[in-house]
C-alpha cells in the first residue's frame, strides 16, 4: 500500500485560512488582529475588488514590515471612497496628492524617511490602472529607473471606473466601456498592441515584479511579502474585478478574478530583475468564454448577435499568454478544457 | 560706469573671460556685474558677453548698449557680426589676432575711433605657448589690463588664479601677463610712433 | 562674506546654509545652474543629510518634493517657464495639502513661440495657486529671500516661490553677501511639520472635500495668506537685524514721497527704472518708484499708501492677460479702487526684449506729458506687426506669425548690410 | 498633532459611516444537512465526526460517532456505505472514505479501550429487548443511555445475530464483534442466550417490562420449488453461513452454484471458495446493472475467482448439473424467460433468494399488525400503541446492519417518550446542503486513499479479514477530504473575502458573525463559502 504523507489540509492553500493549518501558514486575513488598513464604512462598491486589494496588499505589507508602512495613493476609486471629508477609512498614515503623480510622491516620502533616519519605515504606492499604466506612467517609469525604494501596487480594474467606466490602456480588447461603445462593426475596445505594464516593469531590471488576483490571497500575500523583504523598486500589478465596470454580480468578483487567472487571460508570476522566477499555473483551465460571459462589457459577443470570431481573437490571447508563461504544468494539461 | 563688451564663438570661454574680468574689478573692490548674452547658442556660434565696472552700485541690467571696450576672440567674426556696434567714438577695441588691422581689413572701420585704443594681440600664441591650449581668454584679459587702465595685471592675475586652480590658473595668469607685457610694449612704441 | 558670484550659484549656496533634507531636479533653462550647484553639493559632501534626486519631469518634482515635505523634510526644487506649467497641478496640490516648499522659479516666457528668455509670464500664470510669491530684484535679495522663504512657509505651512529674473538675474556674476551657517541657523529653526505621515501617529493628508467644507478649505487659506502679510515684514525685520540688508518685506520705494508719477513693478528691471528716475529726477521730475516684493499675498494696503500721493501710477510688467491688459495693474488698480488717480500699464520685456534705460525714459517722458496710452508695449515694431496683419488679411493661409516675423526681419537685416555694404 | 482643516483626517473615521444602510439582502450562517448525514441509515453525523477526526482528535471524533452508533468498528467493515453513495465529493473525485474512517476509529477505540458513555440517571423503568443483532444491541445501548433498564434475550448461544451468523469472517473478525458487543453489555444489559421467546406478551407481562422491542431478523432462508434430485446438494444460503459461523460447515463440493444477486449470494459464493471449492458461479436472473450487491463485494468477489451468469435463472437441478434458463429484460426491466436452456457442472445449490423472519411470538398480541412477513410499524418503531415496539430485518426496510442499528435507535427514543409519557417529538431537519450549494474551488485537490486489501491467493483459502484498516495518516488525509457541506468548518473565507470587513471572526471554535452595520451585501462571502454554510435573505421591509 502507499502511503500519502497528510500535508493536505482539506483547503490548503486555497482558503482564506484553516483551523488545521500551522499560524505559518495562515494568510493575514485569517487572522484577527489584522490591521484592517482599509476600515469598514469606506464608500466602495458592493463587492468592490479594489477594496479588496488593498486591504489585501496593504495589510499584508502592514505584516511584514511589523506595522511600519505609510502609503501613498494615487486619485481614483480608492482615494475618493476611502477618504470622504469627514471620514477616512485608512488606519495607516496615506496620503494622497495627484492623479499622475503617485509614484513620485513615493519616492518623495521614501527620501524624507532616508534622510529622517526612518529607513525601517516602508513606502506603499498604489494607484489604479489608469493613474498606474496612462497617467502616472512616466512619474512611474522614473520611480523605476531610480531603483526608489517603493512598492507600488496597481489595483487594475481595467478601465477608468472613477469617472464612470471609460476606457484605459489597461481596458481589454472588445470590452465595453463609455468610450468605447458596443456598436459598429468592431463592437467594444480595440485589439491594440496592448500595454503590458509587467513586462514594461520587467524591462527597468528592477528587483521584482509581480502580479496577482484578488482570487488567491495566499499568492499576493507571499508576494506582497516577498516585496517587503526587498529593497528598491518594487511593482505589484493585482486583478481587480469590478462589478459596476465590468458589469458582474457583486458576489462574482472573486469568482471572476480566478476565471481571468484559470482562463489564461491574467498570467500570475512574478519576476525579479527581469527574469520571471515563478509562474501560478491553471489549475481548472477554462476557455475564456467562461470568463467573458459573466460580464455585462462583453454581452455584445453573446446573444442573438454572438460574435464567435471575437472570442476566438480573446482566446488567442489567452492562449498566447498560456504559451508565453508556460501556465499549463503537465498536470493540468492532462486535464480537458470543459467547455 | 565702464562697460565692456565681448566678442567670441560658443565653447571659447567668452562668459568665463566676462567673469573674470568682473571678479578682478571686485577683487579690487569696486562694484562689476558681468552677464552673458542670454541664449542658447551652441559650440561654434558667435557669442558676447558683458561686463560692467562701477566704484557705485551697479543696478541697471539693461544689456550693454554702448560699450566702453570691447574685446573679440576671433577675429574672423568679423564677417557675421557688427563687431563694433555702439562702441562710443573714444573706446578701445582688443582683437586677439596674429595680423594687423590692415590685415584684417579694418582700416575703413578704424577711421571713425581712436587708433591708440585699438590693439591686436597674438592672444591665442600666448595661450598655446603657456597652456599649450587654444585658449586666449586670460591673455586677452592681461592684454585689456595694458590697454585700458581700467584694471590692474595683479586683479586680473588673482581673479584667473581664483577662477582656475593650480597649475591651470598659473599657466593662465602667466599667458596674461606675457599679453599684458606684450600690449605694453606695443603702446609705448605706439606712443613713440605717434610722438615722432 | 561677500564673494563676486553667479546669481544661481549664490541662491544655491544660499539653499544648501538652509539644510534642504530633499531636492529634487529636473533641469529647464535658466534654472539649471541653481540645481546643478545644489546637486554638486549633495555630491561632494558639502551639503549633508540631503537626498538629491534627479527626477523625470518637473511634474515629479514637485511630486516629490509633496511626498517629502509630507513625511517632514524640509524640501526645494526650483523650474522656470514650461517647466512651471508642466507641474502646476501639483503646484496647487502643494498649496492644497499646505505643505512649506520652496521652489525658485527663474523666470522665464511661456511658448508658443518656444522662448527661453526672461519675462513674467509663467509667475502669472500661476499666482492664483495658493502659493507665496516673492520676487528679487537683484542676486543679493534673490539668495536673502530663499532663507526668509523656508522661515515663511514653515511658519504658515504654506509653500513660497521666490521668483528671479532668468539669465538677467540667474546668470548675472555681481557681489552678494553670502550667509555663514550659524546665522542662517540662527534665524532658521529646523523644521516642525504640522501634519505629518508618522507610523506611531498615523493620519490620512489628502482627504477628499465636497461642498460641505471646500469654501472653508479655501478661506482658511486666505486667511493664512493675509498672516502672511503680517508675518513676511517681520520676518524682513528680524533678518536686517541679522544682516543690516533690507531683503524682502512687502514693498520698497524709490524716491516716491513727493512724486506725482510713480512707477510699479516687479524684479529686476527696478533697478533699470532707477536708473532712468535718477536721470528724469535730475531734470526736475517728480518720479518715483514702487518695487513689489511680495506678489501674493497681494500687499494692498501697503501700495495703496506708497501711491497715495501720486497723480499718475505707471505699471510696468513683464506678462499680460492677452485677453485684457495688465496684470499687475489689475492687483494695483484694485489696491487703489476708490482714490482719484491714473493708471497706465507698460508691457515690457516679453520673451526677453532689452528693456533700455533710454526706452524707460521716453516712456517717463511721455508719462510726464500724459501721453502714455492706457496700454503700452515698449519698443513695439509696430511695422513688423502691421506687415503681419496684413498678411493675415489678404492670405488665408498665411502661416504661423512668428516664423512670418522673422523672415521679415532677417530680409530687414539683410537690406541694411547690404546698404552698409 | 494639529492638523489642518477637511484635508487632513483621523483615523479609522468611516466606521461613523454606516455602510449597512447600503444592504437589501442579508447572508445569514445557517447549518445544512450533509448528503452523507442525510443518507446514513443510522443517524450518524458523519460531517460531524469527520470534522473531529479532521483535527486528529479522534476519541471525540468517536464519542461523537457512537452518539449514534455504539458499532463503529462493526459499520466501518459490513456498511454499504449510503454515505459515501450521496458524498458531494464525488462530483469533485471521489467519494470520501468514510467507511474507511469510520473502521479506523472503531478499531483505535477497542485499541485504547475506549468506554461508552456512562448510563443515564436510572428511570426504574423495565424494557425488553429481543434479539441481539445489530437493532437489538443498539436499542439497548440507547435505552441505558436513557436510563433505562434493558433485559436483551436472544435464541442464540451468542450475541450478534446476523452479524456473527450471517456475515462470514472474513468481513467482519469476531474479535471486533466482540469488542463491540461487550463494551455495550459492560453498560449493565442483562443478557439471556439460548432463549427463545414463543409469546411476546406472555413474555412481557411476566418480566413486567414496560416496553418491548422486537429485533429478531430475518433469519429463514426463503426457498423456492426447483426440481432437484435426491441426491443433489441444496442448502439455503442463511443456514449455509450459519453453519459456517458455527465452525460446522457443510459439504458442498467442488463446483457450487449460487442462486440469487445480493450481497448474501455473493457471501457465499466466496465462502464457499474459502472451503475448497473450485468453481463458485453465482446465477442471478437479472443483469449487473440491477444486482442488489455493493459493487465493493462484486469487485472482491470477482477477484476471488467466483464467476457470475447473468440473465439465467436456475430450472431444475440434476445430479451434478444444473440446467439455466437464459432470461432477458423487458422494456420495464423485469427479466422474460426465453426458453433456451443451458447447462452448468454442480455439485451443489446455495439459495441466496431472501431471508423470511419468524414472527410467532406475536400471535397473541394485540394491536401488532404483521404483513408480508414483516410487522408494521410508526415512525417511532412502534407497532400499534401496546409499547411493542419492532425493528431491524423484521419491519420492512431494507435489510441491512445499518439500518437495523438506525432502527434501534429510533425505537430507543420511542421507547423513551411512551414509557415516560411523552408523546414523540419530529426533529426539524436542515435544507439538505446539496452540490450546487458548494464552491469545490477552494477544497485541495484529494483523491481518496485506497485501503489495503489482503493478497488474492491468501484470501481464497482462509477467513482473514480481506480489507485492512487505514493507517492514522491515511485516516486523516480522508476525513480532511470532507467538504464539510453545509457546515462552517472556520476556513476563514468569509472573514478574508468581505470588501467592508463585516465579517467577525469570534475565534476559538466558535465560527463567525456578521457585522450587519457594515454588511453591504455583495454577497461575496455566500458564493466563496466552499461548504454553503451562508445563505442571501432579503432584508424585511
Amino acid at each position: 500500500m502507499t502511503d500519502q504523507r497528510v500535508h493536505f489540509y482539506q483547503v490548503g492553500s486555497f482558503a482564506v485560512g484553516n483551523r488545521l493549518l500551522s499560524p505559518d501558514d495562515r494568510t493575514v486575513q485569517s487572522q484577527r488582529d489584522r490591521t484592517n488598513s482599509i476600515d469598514s464604512g469606506h464608500r466602495a462598491c458592493q463587492g468592490c475588488g479594489e477594496a479588496l486589494g488593498a486591504r489585501y496588499a496593504l495589510d499584508a505589507a502592514m505584516r511584514a514590515t511589523n506595522g511600519r508602512v505609510v502609503a501613498v495613493n494615487a486619485t481614483g476609486c480608492l482615494e475618493v471612497f476611502s477618504t470622504p471629508y469627514p471620514e477616512t477609512s485608512w488606519r495607516i498614515p496615506w496620503l494622497h496628492s495627484l492623479f499622475g503623480n503617485a509614484p513620485a510622491v513615493a519616492t518623495g516620502v521614501a527620501a524624507a524617511l532616508r534622510v529622517k533616519g526612518k529607513g525601517d519605515v516602508r513606502v506603499v504606492a498604489q494607484a489604479g490602472d489608469g493613474g498606474t499604466v496612462d497617467i502616472g506612467f512616466g512619474a512611474l517609469s522614473g520611480m523605476f529607473e531610480r531603483n526608489d525604494d517603493v512598492l507600488f501596487i496597481c489595483y487594475d480594474n481595467e478601465g477608468y471606473m472613477n469617472t464612470g467606466v471609460q476606457r484605459s490602456a489597461a481596458t481589454p480588447p472588445a470590452a465595453r466601456t463609455a468610450t468605447t461603445d458596443a456598436v459598429g462593426p468592431e463592437p467594444g475596445n480595440i485589439f491594440g498592441t496592448g500595454k503590458d505594464l509587467p513586462r514594461i516593469a520587467m524591462a527597468h531590471d528592477i528587483p521584482y515584479v509581480a502580479t496577482a488576483t484578488v482570487a488567491d490571497l495566499h499568492d499576493l500575500e507571499r508576494k506582497v511579502e516577498r516585496a517587503m523583504a526587498m529593497h528598491g523598486a518594487r511593482y505589484l500589478h493585482v486583478l481587480v474585478p469590478c462589478p459596476l465596470g465590468w458589469g458582474s454580480a457583486s458576489n462574482d468578483t472573486i469568482h471572476i478574478a480566478r476565471l481571468a487567472k484559470e482562463s489564461g487571460l491574467f498570467p500570475v508570476f512574478e519576476a525579479e530583475h527581469g527574469k520571471v522566477t515563478s509562474v501560478s499555473t491553471i489549475r481548472r483551465r477554462v476557455p475564456v468564454e467562461q470568463y467573458l460571459s459573466l460580464q455585462r462589457r462583453y454581452g455584445h459577443l453573446f446573444g442573438s448577435n454572438a460574435r464567435p470570431d471575437i472570442v476566438a481573437r480573446i482566446q488567442a490571447i489567452a492562449d498566447e499568454n498560456i504559451a508565453r508563461y508556460a501556465l499549463i504544468d503537465d498536470a493540468t494539461e492532462s486535464q480537458e478544457m470543459s467547455a | 560706469m565702464f562697460q565692456i563688451r565681448l566678442h567670441g564663438r560658443g565653447g571659447q570661454g567668452v562668459v568665463t573671460a566676462a567673469e573674470i574680468l568682473s571678479v578682478a574689478a571686485f577683487a579690487e573692490g569696486r562694484h562689476a556685474q558681468a552677464f552673458p548674452s542670454f541664449g542658447s547658442e551652441r559650440t561654434g556660434a558667435p557669442v558676447v558677453s558683458f561686463c560692467r565696472i562701477d566704484d557705485r552700485e551697479i543696478r541697471t541690467r539693461e544689456p550693454v548698449m554702448e560699450p566702453n571696450a570691447i574685446i573679440i576672440q576671433d577675429a574672423t567674426l568679423v564677417h557675421q557680426v557688427d563687431l563694433f556696434a555702439g562702441l562710443v567714438h573714444d573706446g578701445y577695441a582688443l582683437v586677439n589676432t596674429s595680423r594687423d588691422f590692415a590685415e584684417l581689413g579694418f582700416d575703413h572701420t578704424l577711421m571713425s575711433f581712436r587708433h591708440d585704443r585699438f590693439m591686436t594681440c597674438p592672444a591665442t600664441e600666448f595661450a598655446l605657448e603657456h597652456l599649450g591650449r587654444p585658449l586666449p581668454n586670460a591673455a586677452l584679459l592681461g592684454g585689456f589690463a595694458a590697454l585700458t587702465g581700467q584694471i590692474s595685471i595683479e586683479a586680473i592675475d588673482t581673479a584667473v588664479k581664483e577662477r582656475f586652480e593650480g597649475s591651470v590658473g598659473e599657466r593662465n595668469a602667466a599667458a596674461a601677463a606675457a599679453a599684458y607685457a606684450f600690449v605694453v610694449s606695443k603702446m609705448k612704441e605706439l606712443t613713440r610712433a605717434s610722438s615722432d | 562674506m561677500l564673494r563676486q558670484i553667479e546669481g544661481s550659484r549664490a541662491i544655491a549656496e544660499t539653499v544648501a546654509l538652509c539644510r534642504p533634507e530633499v531636492v529634487c531636479a529636473y533641469p529647464i533653462s535658466p534654472q539649471t545652474h541653481i540645481i546643478e550647484a545644489v546637486g554638486a553639493m549633495v555630491k561632494s559632501g558639502v551639503l549633508t543629510s540631503c537626498e538629491f534626486i534627479n527626477v523625470e519631469s518637473e511634474f515629479a518634482a514637485m511630486s516629490v518634493a509633496i511626498g517629502a515635505s509630507a513625511t517632514g523634510a524640509r524640501s526645494y526644487t526650483a523650474t522656470a517657464s514650461q517647466g512651471l506649467l508642466f507641474m502646476v497641478e501639483a503646484v496647487f496640490n502643494a498649496s492644497g495639502l499646505g505643505l512649506p516648499i520652496v521652489m525658485t522659479l527663474a523666470n522665464r516666457a511661456i511658448g508658443a513661440p518656444i522662448n527661453i528668455w526672461n519675462d513674467h509670464s509663467d509667475a502669472m500664470a500661476v499666482r492664483d495657486a495658493g502659493w507665496i510669491q516673492l520676487f528679487a530684484e537683484t542676486n543679493q535679495e534673490a539668495a536673502d529671500l530663499h532663507v526668509q522663504a523656508f522661515k515663511l512657509a514653515e511658519e504658515l505651512s504654506v509653500p513660497v516661490m521666490v521668483c528671479v529674473d532668468g539669465f538677467i538675474l540667474t546668470h548675472a556674476v555681481e557681489g552678494v553677501d553670502i550667509l555663514d551657517q550659524a546665522s542662517v541657523d540662527s534665524f532658521l529653526p529646523p523644521y516642525e511639520p504640522r501634519q505629518v505621515l508618522d507610523v506611531d501617529e498615523p493620519v490620512s493628508i489628502g482627504a477628499m472635500v465636497g461642498p460641505e467644507a471646500f469654501e472653508e478649505v479655501r478661506y482658511l487659506a486666505y486667511l493664512r495668506q493675509r498672516d502672511a502679510l503680517e508675518r513676511i515684514p517681520e520676518i524682513a525685520r528680524t533678518f536686517n537685524d541679522l544682516t543690516g540688508r533690507d531683503s524682502g518685506g512687502l514693498i520698497r520705494t524709490y524716491r516716491t514721497d513727493d512724486a506725482e508719477i510713480v512707477v510699479v513693478a516687479l524684479g529686476s528691471v527696478l533697478g533699470t527704472i532707477k536708473d532712468a528716475v535718477d536721470i528724469r529726477r535730475d531734470l526736475g521730475e517728480r518720479i518715483g518708484v514702487v518695487g513689489i516684493t511680495t506678489f501674493r499675498p497681494f500687499p494692498s494696503e501697503a501700495v495703496r499708501s506708497a501711491l497715495a500721493n501720486a497723480r499718475q501710477v505707471v505699471v510696468l510688467e513683464k506678462a499680460f492677460s492677452t485677453g485684457f491688459g495688465g496684470v499687475l495693474s489689475t492687483d494695483v488698480a484694485m489696491s487703489l479702487r476708490d482714490m482719484d488717480f491714473d493708471l497706465r500699464t507698460v508691457v515690457a520685456g516679453l520673451g526677453g526684449r532689452a528693456i533700455t534705460r533710454r526706452s524707460i525714459e521716453e516712456m517717463l517722458e511721455k508719462a510726464q506729458h500724459d501721453d502714455l496710452e492706457s496700454l503700452t508695449f515698449l519698443d513695439l515694431d509696430q511695422g513688423a506687426v502691421e506687415r503681419e496683419r496684413e498678411r493675415m488679411r489678404t492670405v488665408r493661409r498665411s502661416g504661423p506669425s512668428a516664423e512670418n516675423l522673422l523672415r521679415d526681419r532677417t530680409a530687414d537685416l539683410s537690406k541694411a548690410v547690404r546698404r552698409g555694404a | 498633532m494639529d492638523t489642518p482643516f477637511a484635508i487632513t483626517l483621523g483615523v479609522g473615521t468611516s466606521r461613523a459611516n454606516h455602510t449597512g444602510s447600503w444592504r437589501v439582502e442579508r447572508p445569514v450562517y445557517v447549518d445544512r444537512l450533509p448528503p452523507c448525514n442525510n443518507a446514513c441509515p443510522a443517524g450518524e453525523n458523519i460531517q460531524g465526526w469527520l470534522y473531529e477526526a479532521e483535527s486528529g482528535n479522534y476519541e471525540a471524533a468517536w464519542r461523537k460517532l457512537v452518539e449514534e452508533n455504539p458499532l463503529p468498528a462493526i459499520m466501518g467493515r459490513v456498511c454499504f456505505h449510503p454515505c459515501e453513495t450521496v458524498c458531494n465529493r464525488v462530483q469533485v473525485d471521489e467519494a470520501v472514505g468514510i467507511n474507511a474512517v469510520e473502521r479506523f476509529l472503531g478499531d483505535l477505540a477497542i485499541e485504547k479501550g475506549w468506554r461508552l458513555p456512562d448510563p443515564g440517571p436510572d428511570t426504574a423503568k423495565r424494557i425488553l429487548v429481543v434479539g441481539a443483532g445489530p437493532a437489538g444491541l443498539s436499542a439497548a445501548y440507547h435505552l441505558r443511555r436513557l436510563g433505562h433498564r434493558v433485559r436483551l434475550v436472544d435464541s442464540a448461544e451468542q450475541l450478534g445475530g446476523m452479524m456473527r451468523y450471517g456475515i462470514p469472517a472474513y468481513r467482519l473478525p469476531r474479535a471486533i464483534l466482540d469488542a463491540e458487543i461487550d463494551r455495550i453489555i459492560e453498560m449493565g444489559v442483562d443478557v439471556v442466550l439460548n432463549h427463545v421467546v414463543h409469546d411476546i406478551e406472555l413474555e412481557r407481562s411476566a418480566g413486567g417490562f414496560d416496553a418491548v422491542f422486537l429485533a429478531v431478523g430475518a433469519q429463514l432462508g426463503k426457498r423456492v420449488n426447483i426440481p432437484a434430485g435426491d441426491s443433489s446438494k441444496v442448502i439455503d444460503a442463511v443456514s449455509f453461513l450459519h453453519q459456517v459461523a458455527h465452525d460446522d460447515p457443510p459439504l458442498l463440493g467442488r463446483r457450487v452454484v449460487v442462486y440469487g444477486g445480493g450481497d448474501t449470494a455473493f457471501d457465499a459464493a466466496r465462502t464457499a471458495r474459502r472451503l475448497g471449492a473450485t468453481d463458485a458461479v453465482i446465477v442471478y436472473r437479472r443483469n449487473r446493472e440491477r444486482m442488489g450487491a455493493s459493487g465493493e463485494e462484486f469487485e472482491q468477489a470477482l477477484g476471488e475467482g467466483v464467476t457470475v451468469r447473468w440473465l439465467s435463472t436456475v430450472s431444475r437441478f440434476d445430479p451434478e448439473r444444473i440446467v439455466l434458463e437464459k432470461m432477458r429484460l423487458n422494456e420495464e426491466g423485469f427479466p422474460e424467460a426465453t426458453g433456451e436452456f443451458e447447462e452448468l457442472d454442480a455439485d451443489s445449490l446455495v439459495l441466496a433468494l431472501g431471508q423470511d423472519t419468524d414472527l410467532s411470538l406475536l400471535d397473541h398480541a394485540k394491536d401488532v399488525t404483521v404483513h408480508d412477513g414483516s410487522v408494521e410499524v410508526q415512525h417511532s418503531m412502534m407497532a400499534g400503541a401496546s409499547g411493542i415496539f419492532a425493528g431491524g430485518d423484521a419491519v420492512p426496510a431494507e435489510r441491512t446492519a445499518t439500518v437495523a442499528v438506525g432502527h434501534g435507535k429510533r425505537a430507543a427514543h420511542g421507547i423513551d417518550d411512551f414509557v415516560m409519557g411523552r408523546s414523540p417529538q419530529e426533529k426539524q431537519r436542515h435544507e439538505l446542503a446539496t452540490f450546487e450549494r458548494l464552491n469545490t474551488w477552494y477544497y485541495a485537490d484529494a483523491p481518496r486513499t485506497k485501503r489495503p486489501e489482503l493478497e488474492k491467493v491468501r484470501r481464497q483459502t482462509n477467513f482473514e479479514e480481506v480489507i485492512g484498516g487505514l493507517t492514522e495518516e491515511n485516516a486523516l488525509f480522508e476525513a480532511r477530504r470532507c467538504l464539510s457541506c453545509g457546515n462552517c468548518f472556520e476556513c476563514d473565507n468569509c472573514f478574508g473575502v468581505c470588501p467592508d470587513n463585516a465579517v467577525i471572526k469570534l475565534g476559538g471554535e466558535d465560527r463567525y458573525e456578521f457585522d450587519y452595520d457594515f454588511c453591504k451585501g455583495c454577497g461575496i462571502c455566500v458564493k466563496e463559502c466552499p461548504c454553503g454554510a451562508i445563505e442571501m435573505v432579503p432584508e424585511r421591509i
